[in-house]
């Protein structure tokens, strides 16, 4: 904002439009070729490490969109920042349709276009101020992808300064839970620094244990007052965890929302969600975290539901 | 190095490259990823998205889908009216170092007049060139304007009539699908706008032409095309209607063969210059936008991949011309030449 | 097993997938591939090219270009006139053991009624059903016939009209695009045809509605949309026109938006059968169409991949449905019901 | 025609319409999805061999066409068939753009359709019974594709009926001159065989010696009455190679076409080419192998060329 007001008052300074071609994409313009440093398959997902020239690192639940070179599909694919170290930057990836599925085939030393990072990610100073009782991480599937970049994040607070941490995954089968491999180091470091730390996963088809959904766990650790939530999965997912922490009273809830992208910058309108309020959020802009009340409401059924009433 | 500046109207760009409307948002872009943009933004001109006379809140989403060689948006022309335009968004406007196209959109064909008249106040107001709400100036007295002396803030600013957003259930892609409801829009704005005055057409028609003509004969000062060609897609699953406002516009590489086809017709019919768009993504459309008839090129959705692509395909334009030997005015309408 | 057998008028198709007419030329693929394709066309009715009432050489070359998700072809109906049709095609068409779909193409609107006629006499010839060469049926008595006792030949052979080619200077796609012209053709039509009649439809309207309304007012049995989208590809380095007829008709998975948006309106307007096409390449495509109201799908120029492609996506069909555990009247028209 | 005809005839027996669904491709149908068994680079183009299961083998000249079964382009693209042995077929393929480029790219194993073989190709029965004084075989560029089949062919033929074989080749330069490994081996096993067989190469840059195009070759070895080419190349070349023919006078000359394809059996018309009576032809069914006279007259300076007059 100061930025514009300042540009605002330089035009009566220079009216006039200058006329000397603009150059192309400047380097440190957010618009990036990278190139893959490695991709490790982890089940049904895979990790895509690319080395970005320049990254300026991003906070966890940020974003980026992503295109390989050669790429057949039109627009670019949005990814949680998944972990970076530098000007390497990881994203957990689950091929679901043909955009994922080019990344999934893309070689080392292949160019992927890289626009990031995008949009507002978990703020942990704002959560951490309000003193948690917990941090409650719930991730479904392939939301689970941010909480990585999460955890090491964390390591990099004083241990003493940080409530306990309860990270609860869910996925569909214990192909998809192989993914837990690349959480499992962060957490042991969290631990290693003194902080308390538990992880549990469960699988819908109760392929690792008993069967069952990510909110069987949320019921089962029990939210209490004071206790923060942050989230990241399927819309009803998110949905069903934040009717638990309404129902237990004096929680706090962020979620990671999707919405289909095309610019991820906010030019298109096109990622626009419902909020509880009737009115629309772009999800690469305002999100794609949000606060719970503003997505869902603070009554426990709420009629507005993200998709409005098509 | 190759002049590539051109002229529409009383506006001087710096080359033929500009954005499409409602596709590049330079100040989301910099709020996300820097301001460098703002300090050299890259198109020769910039557009706003479509402002409209009342606030609107846009369709219900989802309002974009991916198909084969492009994307359907739906996105039904969000925004918060012309007043709050006025009042927050040209103040920022004016400060880009670029000169500016505001669109502008209707639901019936008096509208753009209204739209139009506040903008022109709000310039004057900004930018001088007379009272800032006195009374309209006669038509006549802007028809004499537009031929002799223009205020000088017409330099800097030209206004784009959108008759072809088909995201709407009335007016706009309505109006330019029809001579005689273009005339009559593009009558009213020209009575209230003194400067540039774009008309972007619809391909949703069975003959573009006399729409074009209507739109020149009105007043129209350049004709800008291709808005997105109507389409329909499923949800995968359901099968039924994917987007929340169920049809939506089909842009990108898809739709381009199309829109070269329009803009060639229409060269070959008006004497206005024409801002040509659907589908750009490259030099060698950019070359062939303006070997159809094109002065001016948009780019729209490819610029979801890389905001600064019309500045990069603005550079390889002056190396494509320089590596033929030709100067601008050998390529613009080289298709109609035998 | 599913049934997946529908009917278009008084043909039986065994399944809903056909080829677009223009597309698929069984015997010269016989004459390459081998004759097995005549004795099990990958077709439930095979549609043979345009015919015309007089020999047409076709547009000059290049009459193809490939762009982005699709192609563009500027053909140009080459064919060697209806009385040609008659004496060499007719016996090898009347010998393959499907229904056919005779498409017809016309300069003026009377001229549909000429080649109609031609045609009907030369089946009742073929196949019985009243003398060859006597006078026309009037046209209450045909009107009467359709309703009532049509002569056998009429459940094999079928006629479509195309008002819908964009590759010709005249005719055709400019009456497809007037509701009135569409009315004359297809009455005159009618009144020579006691049959199947299928209107193939332009997408190059504003409004496809009262073009497909005349046509179903008019004695149309079924519609048949899209045709091709008029187009334009310069060649890459002259930047002149690429193709011999200057513009062309793209086809591909570029129009299938657009392709399903003309069904779905159509659908939601007339009541007579539809048969959809423009883009079919997999399985998801034919879903589509059906759901947005086709009864059938034709296959175009994906089937110049694979000339079988028809037949492929039949039992793909019907294992799809079989998964969803879908008759075929519960995915027609699927997209508009709640 | 036969089969035509005998269809016809049965329509009279069988005339009502069959109802049951059709099977899928069937699996001799000419329209095969092949295995990449083989890569080779050669200078600027690359020889790629297949393995299409039930390939009946074709005739020097005849095409394929091929896509890669993950192509992003919408049409196949056509080949003159190079080599073959059993259901082994290869293809001389020089990268020009996004279709030739991604063949230049497919792994050994991935899948490519192929649909062929197809048109007429050089009939080779025909041209030697016309007991010509010398087989004259022009190409230019990578029209030299069909010939190592041609070469191949003629290895089958008795050594004393051959005539006397001069191998004309033109390139642009030696790198794209490398393609001529693919071509030696043939040369060799023909002469090992006892043919005279002759075969030089030039190249437009001077690279391999002298700058020159293949018309350069042609006119040293002088052709006269008698002799017969087999040409393919560029359009330009052909023409230029038939005005020395009809010089040379008592010439006969076939020369393979080009034209941009949809569907390589004769279904789209699209692939026409205006012949020196002024009617069209289709190049994938009528060629591409024409004979000189229809493609470019008896006369000497034709002004019907094909393209027509657009
Ligand atoms: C902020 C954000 C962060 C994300 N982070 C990750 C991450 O870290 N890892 C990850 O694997 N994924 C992530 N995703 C999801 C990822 O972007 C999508 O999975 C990806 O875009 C899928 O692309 P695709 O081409 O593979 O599939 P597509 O075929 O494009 O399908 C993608 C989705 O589009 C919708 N869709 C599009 N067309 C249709 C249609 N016709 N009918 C029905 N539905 C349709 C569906 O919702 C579908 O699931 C994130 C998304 C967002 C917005
Ligand atoms: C019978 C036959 C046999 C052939 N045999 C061989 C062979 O053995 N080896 C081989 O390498 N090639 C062969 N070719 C040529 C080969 O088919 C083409 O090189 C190939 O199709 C090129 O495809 P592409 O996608 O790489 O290039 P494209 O980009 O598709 O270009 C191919 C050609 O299409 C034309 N074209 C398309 N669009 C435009 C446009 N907008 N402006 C100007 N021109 C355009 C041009 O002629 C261009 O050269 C043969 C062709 C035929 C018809
Ligand atoms: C997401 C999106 C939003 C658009 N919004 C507008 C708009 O507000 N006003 C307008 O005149 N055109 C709008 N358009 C149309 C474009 O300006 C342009 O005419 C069209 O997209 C064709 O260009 P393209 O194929 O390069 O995208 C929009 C297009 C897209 C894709
Ligand atoms: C090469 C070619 C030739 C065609 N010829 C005809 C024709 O003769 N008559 C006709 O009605 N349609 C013709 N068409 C149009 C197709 O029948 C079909 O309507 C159109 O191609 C859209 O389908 P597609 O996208 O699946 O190709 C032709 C299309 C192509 C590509
Ligand atoms: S993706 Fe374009 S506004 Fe969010
Ligand atoms: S390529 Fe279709 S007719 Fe020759």
């Amino acid at each position: 904002m100061a930025a514009e007001v300042g540009l605002a008052a330089r035009a009566h300074v220079n009216p006039a439009p200058e006329l000397q071609p603009s150059p192309r994409t400047p380097p440190n313009s957010g618009c990036r070729l990278a190139r893959v440093a490695a991709r490790q398959k982890l089940g049904s997902m895979f990790v895509l490490r690319l080395r970005a020239p320049g990254w300026p690192g991003g906070a966890p639940g940020q974003f980026a969109l992503l295109r390989h070179e050669a790429s057949a599909r039109f627009l670019p694919r949005a990814f949680s920042l998944h972990a970076q170290d530098g000007e390497l930057v990881s994203f957990l990836i689950a091929p679901v349709g043909p955009g994922t599925e080019e990344l999934a085939e893309a070689g080392v030393g292949e160019g992927v276009h890289v626009l990031g990072p995008l949009g507002h990610g978990f703020d942990l100073t704002e959560i951490l101020a309000g003193t948690p009782r917990r941090l409650v991480v719930v991730g479904g599937g392939v939301g689970v992808a941010p909480f990585r970049l999460l955890l090491d994040r964390l390591t990099t607070h004083a241990a003493a300064t940080l409530p306990e941490v309860v990270v609860l995954f869910g996925f569909r089968d214990d192909v998809q839970a192989e993914c837990l491999a690349a959480f499992e180091p962060a957490v042991d470091r969290l631990r290693a620094r003194g902080a308390a730390v538990e992880l549990e996963t469960i699988c819908e088809d109760g392929s690792l244990g008993r069967a069952g959904l990510v909110t069987t766990l949320l019921q089962e650790v029990g939210l209490s007052a004071g206790d923060a939530i942050l989230a990241c999965g399927a819309h009803a997912m998110c949905q069903a965890v934040w009717d638990l922490g309404l129902a237990a009273g004096g929680v706090r809830a962020w979620f990671s929302l999707e919405a289909g992208m095309a610019c991820g910058v906010g030019s298109c309108h096109g990622c626009v969600i419902r909020l509880a309020d009737g009115s629309l959020a772009k999800v690469c802009r305002r999100g794609p975290v949000f606060g719970a009340g503003e997505v869902f409401g603070e009554s426990r059924h709420p009629c507005a539901v993200p998709g409005g009433d098509r | 190095m190759i002049d590539l500046s051109v002229s529409l109207g009383p506006l001087r760009l710096s080359h033929p490259l500009i954005n499409a409307s409602g596709t590049l948002d330079l100040f989301e872009v910099a709020a996300g990823l820097g301001d460098a943009i703002l300090a050299d933004p890259p198109v020769a001109a910039y557009v706003p998205k479509t402002v409209t006379l009342k606030p609107r809140p846009g369709n219900d989403p989802p309002r974009i889908v991916e198909v084969e060689a492009g994307m359907l948006n739906s996105i039904g022309l969000p925004n918060a009216g012309v007043e709050a335009f006025v009042a927050d968004e040209l103040p920022r406007l004016l400060a880009l170092p670029r000169p500016l196209i505001l669109n502008v959109g209707g639901f019936a064909p008096g509208e753009y007049a209204l739209v139009a008249a506040r903008l022109r106040r709000a310039l004057q107001l900004h930018l001088g060139g007379g009272p800032p709400d006195g009374p309209s100036p006669s038509s006549d007295e802007i028809r004499a304007a537009v031929g002799g002396d223009l205020p000088a803030w017409t330099a800097r600013v030209g206004l784009e009539l959108n008759v072809s957003c088909p995201n709407v259930h009335s007016g706009c892609m309505s109006i330019g699908a029809d001579p005689g409801e273009t005339r009559v829009a593009v009558e009213g704005a020209r009575a209230e706008w003194p400067g540039l005055l774009v008309v972007k057409l619809t391909p949703n028609v069975t003959n573009v032409v006399p729409v074009a003509q209507a739109a020149a004969e009105a007043g129209a000062s350049a004709i800008s095309l291709v808005n997105t060609f109507k389409g329909l897609v499923l949800d995968r699953v359901t099968l039924r209607p994917y987007l929340g406002g169920v049809t939506g516009g089909l842009s990108g590489p898809a739709i381009k063969p199309l829109a070269l086809r329009f803009v060639y017709e229409v060269a070959a019919a008006v004497d206005v210059p024409l801002i040509g768009m659907g589908g750009v993504t490259s030099v060698q459309d950019v070359l062939e936008f303006m070997a159809c008839g094109a002065s001016a090129v948009a780019v729209g959705a490819a610029g979801f991949r890389d905001p600064w692509l019309p500045a990069r395909l603005a550079a390889e334009l002056g190396l494509a011309l320089e590596g033929r030997g030709w100067s601008l005015s050998d390529l613009v309408g080289r298709a109609h030449r035998r």
